[in-house]
């Protein structure tokens, strides 16, 4: 009765000395189910879902948001009669910003809460830990934040933009302004980092040139070095993947050395409406973003999501593409439930692909291979008034290509 | 030669940014030996007086200006609450004082969190200050870093005159030099300490209304400083206020070299490997204080 | 002091009869032993049957931050040394086997799927490439935390950095550590860390009796330290450190380089916080910067000033009870948890520097040494850094 | 034990000087091994530096000389270990360990790592020796914290007799003592300078006159006289120095 099971490759290691001298203490070996999802609990007239954001730490700022928005989803769905018939029961679990934790929370929802599926997670690291616990669960999560691609789990539904919904596009904007060089600016993680790449490899593959990528720790406030480089380059533009706080100084050590968005435009890929209030339109103005929605973005049912947020939260709290990715989130689900005629993970997936819903950013449809969602790219302008208006769209909604397999340019990124 | 003297300019005014930030810190930390933590949550009370000040004053260049002794105020008036309730009784115990004022620090966030909401809040700067200064040959020189610049020379002058030449300043030197007989010659020790942190935390505010020209004004603004100037005020040594000024702007310096010619990653690790090596050289900092039994 | 007993004047001095041995000395080594008999049956017997698999992983995960515990103790509790940098050791210890079951996860001859993703290097790194080797991963979980302790300690401590500059460096050292993780995201995982690691020497990690036995390998890790932490103390070098803690220059005096001294203690507690993170690994799956970083590391510190920093049981249990406030309250009060965390660590430290271990030691003396002053009058047991005779370096 | 007779101090030239203030100002000294020297003067008149000097806590010029070794520029724990033993006018033991425990780590300098990091059996025999000898063995098992200043200071001059220390150096070992408690250090000195030299600083006038051998007066970092209690006495430049009044001078730390 060996305490480990499974494969064995390596026998005789030292694991496997100290576990044999542990079996002398005793214990359970195999009483449980193996590796074998938790079904769902849907017993009752109520389904249980999990709302898994960070609400203290770092990134609580962002994160409290999407879980607002997520918040109102459930209870619009609730007061039209819930999902199958069941009320939805959101079970909040903070993910403090710190990932490891993220994963144990997880792990409480789809076993000791037994949710039906989880909203949430917003870095791409808190992604990367929880992904094994849902892989592993046999559990759904939807992640509602624009990420670096690259990834394709069974389990993650992304109702957020991949690469080529949003820095493909916010490069095509670029090169159709005729802007021939640009200087790369980011913080020091996945997303820029992988960002980046994807754009130097476009601008080789469209004639234009980088003329410098600097990156600047998470958290860093200290801009003088990048800016000096970046004004000194001359590029036709700067393109920004920084995050949260360096983006605040940046953009007032930007203003300083008299760069605007006259002389050298920059493309923001992490400043929604949220970030441009910590900002400052002083700062900010005229300057571009690119994502797939805005709190402008016309059409009745943005109309109708932007009342029911302001409504609940306040006039002055502005929605913003996270926050509307995830509200979104919920809808998909209740779709593919709707449609699967049951909670059950693996038919929920399989009712997945192919289904469209009307959101605030326009039709979006689920990608079934992919289980990524078809969304519109569109370039947004910072105006005075702290909103972002839109200056150009693709038009249509961007099949997701999280590998970029579909461009020529992009073999050997992945 | 233009992006030379930028960086040149850029190091200093990295170099004042930590003055500021490690001023107060030299006297709490420098002279009373007190670790405070806090002092990061002070410059954001700073900050946020100024977004509070701006709600009232719509001119932005006046409530800048009414922002500095204002938070100067507040800030200290924190620092004194402090001191009163909790440091008092820590200062045969330096290390727990870094301990209960980090307790102190994740409070205060919260309470910040909990007023103004975790997203950050925007100040308005001056016309003045978002411009910038064209010097012969190219080169620019932002207006908001020339003013932090005259600011934080501004805060040494100052301190340097009080501690030399005012009754309270001899007081403080005297106590820091030897606390006991400055106890018996009259001198009423626990209202110096108290007033010393006063100052020490009032700096802080300061810091806070000029950081809200250069970055973020949210809950956790403090929290990226304030290691970086520990280390200014270790390397410039303890009980005097040259060394920390030497080592602010010699690191600013540093910094600014290695991120031009290195990342900003590798350029926080070399300064962090000089700080090593010089704490080799001069385990004590730049300069120290002799005295025989110095506590 | 009316009743002076002088020293022996005279030439009256053939050696006297050695002084009983402490009372206490007898029952010691018997309840101790029945105290970890007690430990073994609670993390054993207990836990397993009680605890849910969900719930005993979190208790596998408070374990391995005890452990880091139990290092702390010694080197600040007993060696005056405030660690603030025990999450780089913890790292340091997560990442070498993290990367040993990457690429046993990835097989012979393949990059761990991250490498590819973000590095796209066509080959190993040459640092990683002895990881592959679990007779070198493995001691190296320890190991390699001891020795980068034993370079920083000994340029550190021998220049006599100590107290609240040792603190405020140990604290830079997991600042920069972070960042230098975080800036080579090619070959270390950047921000995301090492993650999704499946296997553990052959067997699925995912299969919850393994995961089981994982926290079985932990608990007897701990009990383990423990032993080992309890021999350090009570032998000579225990007092040594103490001494050391409490008069730097007197032990200088006495002809002892401190500088030694403190060194040994920063490395074991380096080499148990190595070993911490290496089994948090198989336990939650991940290590990335986020653990071992400025504000972790100060997280460790907590749970050891909770429990009672000079003790060696005190830093265990206020570990594993920080841990599992944590859990319980930002559950529910995520806001409050930080509030608390706050106030916890104010108070303690503040009106409690023996921890909560003191108000137990304190019902023992009492009953032991009845003419010790009231708890009120005395000095706090635990100092810090300021030593009695502290004098400057020349 | 070495043979006492190298074991003399022989100090030349030495010179002390803090940031252009000059502490120590070439002075020059001699005790013979097994001597009982008091150390007197007035108030900074470097008699604590030059203390420091000799075990290596300041940094000096000149020449220290004990025995054979030079002692200047080496370390201050590689000095004790040549048998050089202080202690300092605040009592510094260990106040949470026990008595014996801190006589056990005065006893150990030399100990091997393999010793260290095993449990203390038994005390050592000069330890119990010690104890015997600073009238503590019925407080062995106590905290030093808990003991009474006196008592403090014995055990600190028990901790130099344990670690073989053949020069100490003390810094006002009768300060604050009860009158009784004084009596008893002085014979307790004149006890340990039968097989080791000794050299105290002190003020305490009639605790000198009743136990020194031989005394030197120190004077703004010099050498003002030197000789025995009656030589030192009759010295007018002594008496100048403490404003006319020869002995009982008014000196307070």
């Amino acid at each position: 009765m060996s305490l480990f099971r499974g494969r064995r490759i390596l026998a005789g290691t030292m694991a496997f000395v100290v576990a044999a001298a542990l079996a002398a203490c005793g214990s359970k070996t195999s009483d449980s189910t193996s590796g074998t999802g938790v079904s769902a609990d849907v017993s009752g007239d109520t389904v249980k879902v999990g709302l898994l954001n960070s609400l203290s730490g770092t990134m609580a700022i962002s994160e409290v948001t999407v879980r607002d928005s997520i918040m109102l989803a459930v209870e619009e769905i609730n007061a039209a009669g819930g999902v199958l018939g069941k009320k939805i029961v959101p079970v909040g679990e903070d993910g403090a910003s710190d990932w490891p934790t993220f994963a144990e929370k997880a792990e409480k929802l789809i076993s000791e809460d037994r949710v039906a599926a989880v909203f949430g997670c917003w870095t791409s690291a808190s992604r990367k830990a929880v992904k094994p616990v849902f892989e592993k669960n046999k559990a759904l999560l939807f992640y509602p934040v624009q990420y670096e691609g690259l990834e394709q789990s069974p389990y993650i539904f992304y109702t957020g933009a991949t690469t080529n919904q949003q820095i493909v596009p916010g490069l095509d904007y670029l090169k159709a302004q005729g802007k021939k060089s640009v200087y790369l600016v980011g913080s020091d993680y996945v997303f820029p980092r992988t960002a980046n790449k994807i754009i130097k490899a476009y601008a080789k593959a469209n004639g234009m040139t980088v003329l410098g990528e600097d990156y600047a720790p998470l958290g860093s406030t200290e801009f003088g070095t990048i800016v000096n480089k970046v004004k000194s380059a001359k590029a036709d533009a700067v393109f920004n993947t920084l995050n949260g706080d360096s983006n605040v100084a940046f953009f007032k050590e930007y203003t300083s050395a008299g760069l605007n968005a006259t002389s050298m435009p920059v493309v923001s890929v992490s400043i929604a409406e949220e970030e441009v209030k910590g900002i400052g339109t002083q700062y900010l103005k005229d300057q571009l973003t690119a994502w797939n929605y805005y709190q402008t973005t016309p059409g009745g049912a943005n109309a109708k999501f932007v009342a029911a947020y302001k409504a609940k939260y306040g006039a002055d709290k502005p929605t913003s593409d996270p926050m509307e990715a995830a509200y979104v989130a919920v809808y998909l689900w209740k779709e593919m439930v709707t449609k699967a005629g049951s909670f059950d993970v693996e038919k929920v997936r399989a009712a997945a692909g192919g289904i469209t819903y009307e959101a605030p950013e326009g039709l979006v449809t689920v990608d079934g291979p992919t289980q990524h969602i078809a969304k519109t790219a569109r370039i947004g302008k910072v105006g005075a008034d702290g909103l972002i208006t839109e200056v150009w769209n693709s038009g249509q909604p961007i099949k997701p290509d999280p590998y970029l397999k579909s461009y020529p340019w992009a073999t050997g990124l992945s | 030669m233009t992006v030379l003297f930028g960086q040149l300019f850029t190091g200093v005014s990295i170099g004042a940014v930590l003055l500021l930030v490690a001023l107060g810190l030299a006297l709490t930390f420098g002279q009373m030996n007190v670790i405070n933590m806090a002092h990061g949550e002070f410059i954001m009370a700073g900050a946020y007086t100024t977004y509070v000040l701006q709600q009232t004053i719509t001119s932005a260049g006046w409530s800048l200006l009414v922002a500095l002794p204002v938070a100067f105020a507040v800030a200290g008036a924190l620092g004194v609450l402090l001191e009163v309730l909790l440091i008092r009784r820590l200062y045969a115990r330096p290390l727990d004082t870094l301990l209960v004022t980090w307790g102190v620090s994740l409070m205060l966030q919260q309470a910040a969190r909990d007023i103004f909401g975790s997203p950050n809040v925007q100040t308005r700067a001056p016309a003045l200050l978002t411009g910038n200064v064209a010097l012969p040959g190219g080169i620019t020189v932002a207006n908001n870093r020339l003013f932090i610049l005259g600011l934080a020379v501004a805060a040494v002058v100052a301190l340097t005159l009080a501690l030399r030449l005012t009754p309270l300043g001899r007081r403080i030197r005297a106590v820091v030099q030897n606390r006991d007989l400055a106890a018996v010659s009259g001198i009423a020790t626990a209202r110096v300490d108290r007033t010393t942190f006063f100052v020490g935390s009032g700096l802080a505010g300061v810091a806070g209304v000029a950081l809200t020209l250069l970055g973020p004004i949210g809950p956790t603004m403090g929290t990226n400083l304030i290691i970086d100037a520990f280390l200014v005020v270790v390397v410039g040594g303890i009980g005097q206020l040259k060394g920390s000024v030497i080592v602010a702007f010699a690191l600013g310096v540093l910094q600014a070299t290695g991120e031009y010619l290195t990342t900003l990653s590798v350029a926080k690790v070399i300064v962090f490997v000089a700080i090593v090596a010089f704490l080799q050289w001069r385990p004590q900092g730049l300069f120290t204080l002799r005295t025989r039994s110095l506590a | 002091m009316t009743t002076v007993t002088g020293p022996a004047t005279a030439a009256d001095e053939p050696a006297a009869p050695a002084p009983p041995p402490p009372a206490r000395r007898a029952g010691g080594r018997a309840r101790a032993a029945l105290g970890f008999a007690a430990g073994a049956a609670l993390l054993f017997g207990a836990a397993p049957l009680v605890l849910s698999d969900f719930r005993l992983a979190l208790l596998a995960k408070y374990l391995c931050v005890a452990m880091v515990a139990v290092g702390i103790g010694i080197a600040w509790g007993r060696g005056g040394m405030l660690t603030l940098g025990q999450g780089v050791f913890f790292g340091l210890g997560g990442y070498a086997m993290a990367m040993h079951l990457k690429l046993a996860d990835a097989g012979p001859g393949a990059l761990p799927d991250f490498m590819q993703l973000y590095g796209q290097l066509d080959e190993l790194p040459w640092w990683w490439r002895p990881f592959a080797s679990p007779w070198f991963a493995l001691p190296a979980t320890v190991l390699l935390p001891m020795v980068v302790a034993f370079g920083l300690g000994s340029l550190v401590f021998r220049r006599r950095v100590r107290g609240a500059y040792f603190a405020i460096l140990s604290q830079a050292l997991a600042a920069a550590m972070v960042i230098l993780l975080v800036g080579q995201q090619g070959t270390t995982g950047g921000t995301n860390g090492l993650t999704d690691i499946q296997g553990f020497f052959g067997y699925d990690l995912d299969d919850p009796v393994n995961q089981r036995t994982v926290y079985f390998l932990i608990a007897a890790a701990l009990l383990g330290l423990l032993a080992l932490a309890r021999q350090l103390i009570h032998s000579r070098y225990g007092e040594l450190l103490v001494a050391v803690r409490d008069g730097e220059e007197r032990v200088r005096f006495l002809g002892y380089d401190p500088a030694t001294v403190k060194v040994v203690a920063y490395v074991v507690a380096a080499g148990m916080a190595g070993l911490a993170g290496a089994l948090f690994v198989p336990a939650v799956g991940i290590i990335s910067p986020a653990l071992i970083g400025i504000v972790p590391s100060i997280e460790f510190v907590i749970g050891v000033a909770v429990g009672g920093r000079a003790t060696l049981l005190g830093p265990v249990l206020g570990a594993v009870a920080v841990a599992w406030a944590r859990t319980a309250l930002s559950e529910r009060f995520p806001g409050t948890w930080t509030y608390l965390q706050g106030l916890l660590f104010v108070l303690v430290v503040a009106f409690l520097p023996g921890g909560l271990a003191s108000l137990w030691a304190l019902r023992r003396t009492r009953r032991a040494t009845p003419d010790r002053p009231p708890w009120w009058r005395r000095v706090p047991p635990a100092r810090g850094g300021r030593t009695r005779t502290e004098v400057p370096a020349a | 034990m070495t043979d006492a007779q190298n074991d003399g101090l022989r100090v030349r030239g030495l010179r002390v000087s803090f940031d252009g203030f000059t502490a120590v100002d070439g002075v020059d000294l001699d005790v013979p091994a097994g001597d009982l020297r008091f150390l007197i003067g007035p108030n900074g008149a470097g008699k604590t530096t030059l203390v420091d000097a000799v075990t290596g806590l300041v940094r000096a010029t000149g020449s220290v000389r004990f025995g054979d070794r030079e002692l200047l520029g080496r370390d201050v724990h590689r000095i004790a270990r040549l048998g050089v033993g202080r202690t300092f006018q605040t009592a510094a033991v260990f106040e949470e360990l026990t008595v014996a425990q801190n006589l056990d780590i005065a006893a150990g300098a030399g100990r091997s790592w393999w010793t260290l990091a095993r449990r203390r059996r038994r005390l050592p025999d000069e330890v119990v020796a010690a104890l015997d000898t600073i009238g503590l063995a019925d407080r062995a098992d106590h905290l030093a914290g808990t003991l009474a200043h006196g008592q403090k200071q014995w055990l600190e001059i028990g901790m130099l007799l344990v670690s073989d220390a053949r020069l100490l150096l003390l810094d006002e070992p009768v300060a604050g003592m009860s009158h009784d408690e004084r009596d008893a250090t002085g014979a307790l000195l004149e006890t340990v300078s039968r097989d080791r030299t000794v050299v105290v600083i002190e003020h305490d006038m009639d605790f000198l006159r009743r136990f020194a051998r031989t005394v030197t007066v120190l004077h703004a970092g010099r050498v003002l006289s030197e000789g025995t209690v009656a030589q030192v006495q009759a010295d007018p430049r002594v008496q100048e120095v403490y404003l006319g009044h020869p002995v009982d001078a008014p000196t307070e730390a």
